[in-house]
């Protein structure tokens, strides 16, 4: 019997198109799916953002990715998991991160969707930049994995 | 064997030093360095890196290593990347 | 200045398009989306499902959505919430429901689609007969608001 | 002033009445109803109502009503329904 691929993971340069992960994660035997899109706004503590830029150490984002959705699993019942996070450029209004999980009851995928993005936000080596109107900085997420 | 490592800087800490990555020799007598060796060693090739070090982690071979964990050893042929405060999503 | 729409609600007999109710959603300011999709399970309790059917008190269920989603707003901070439900045959692997909300940061937007979801399924007149390959049964939500 | 409400039967309600509504008239002496008098009335026109009312809520004019609260009357002109468990979602 073939092997059903049922983790998705990408890290891309290209714009990120929910629908099209959504279609990643269906599955007859799944009840629910529970999505969550991270959108760059348009202002930060009264700046105006222009645009954001991602950078990330691309094959150990995409290890720890691996690992976490290891240790979703754990916690909840899941049936397909799909993390993708864009670099580059992202322009205000344009999605930076989606997060698609699959499972046979609601709460397993939104509580899923939950610890995934709290958990990337902490530990996968992505960063980003704010361009702002008059100048620019590097973010740091405020339980970033640190010293 | 090549009695080198390859050092990689992200974010913050290549704007720091304005390069991506440098190889970089151990020094004559050794073939290892602890984590607090590689501190120093970084603080003296570049002046502006000392800041940035304090608030990054280190990751050997794509896994993050506890900066206070003196057993851990950076080899030859071993990658070691600078990782600032992570800001993804 | 004009109003900008911010809940939209819709019971249709119509397939439901996450890409299109995302839309809705939508908002510069939004730093975050989270959705919900509830889709047909091809097994219930080791039946076969061969389609549901749903049926709704269509002026009621209007009204008791737009009362939730007011409920929601007094909760968390939130942007934009959109809520349908198809009505009619839902085959397998299709969606019942779509739940899609906008917020600045992300955690409230993600414990509104929990609750919507969660309340929704108390509340809202509603129901879904399971059609299986040997009959039929009209199913009941374990906390549906009961005498 | 018409005597009469509207009832109406979804799901379950339905397939015990085989009706999806009906207008019913108040009796000759009254006006309204409580809400145990209409579920008397009810039980008496359709046999197999009774196990189903039981398990279901009242509407009137689209609103939930506390089926124990005796000063809720059923007035002429009221839509009133049948609310099985629900099942949406």
């Amino acid at each position: 019997m073939a092997k059903v691929e049922k983790d998705f993971i990408k890290l891309t340069f290209d714009p990120l198109v929910l629908q099209d992960i959504v279609d990643l994660v269906k599955d007859d035997q799944a009840g629910a799916i529970s999505t969550f899109c991270g959108t760059t706004r348009n202002t930060f503590e009264d700046k105006t953002v222009v645009r954001l830029e991602y950078e990330s150490y691309i094959p150990m984002a995409e290890k720890e990715i691996s690992s976490i959705i290891t240790d979703v699993r754990t916690k909840w019942q899941l049936m397909k998991v799909a993390v993708y996070h864009r670099l580059g450029i992202v322009p205000v209004g344009e999605t930076s991160v989606i997060i698609a999980v699959s499972s046979v009851h609601r709460h397993e995928s939104l509580k899923a969707v939950e610890w995934l993005i709290d958990t990337l936000k902490e530990k996968v080596p992505i960063w980003k930049k704010e361009i702002y109107d008059d100048g620019s900085s590097w973010k740091e997420n405020t339980k970033s994995k640190c010293c | 064997m090549s009695k080198e490592f390859t050092i990689l800087y992200f974010a913050s800490a290549r704007d720091a030093v304005n390069i991506s990555s440098e190889i970089i020799s151990f020094p004559s007598t050794s073939s290892s360095l602890s984590l607090q060796d590689l501190t120093n060693l970084l603080k003296n090739r570049h002046e502006n890196l000392g800041k940035v070090l304090e608030n990054s982690m280190f990751a050997i071979n794509m896994q993050y290593v506890d900066k206070d964990d003196e057993s851990i050893m950076v080899k030859p042929g071993d990658e070691v990347a600078i990782i600032p405060p992570v800001s993804g999503g």
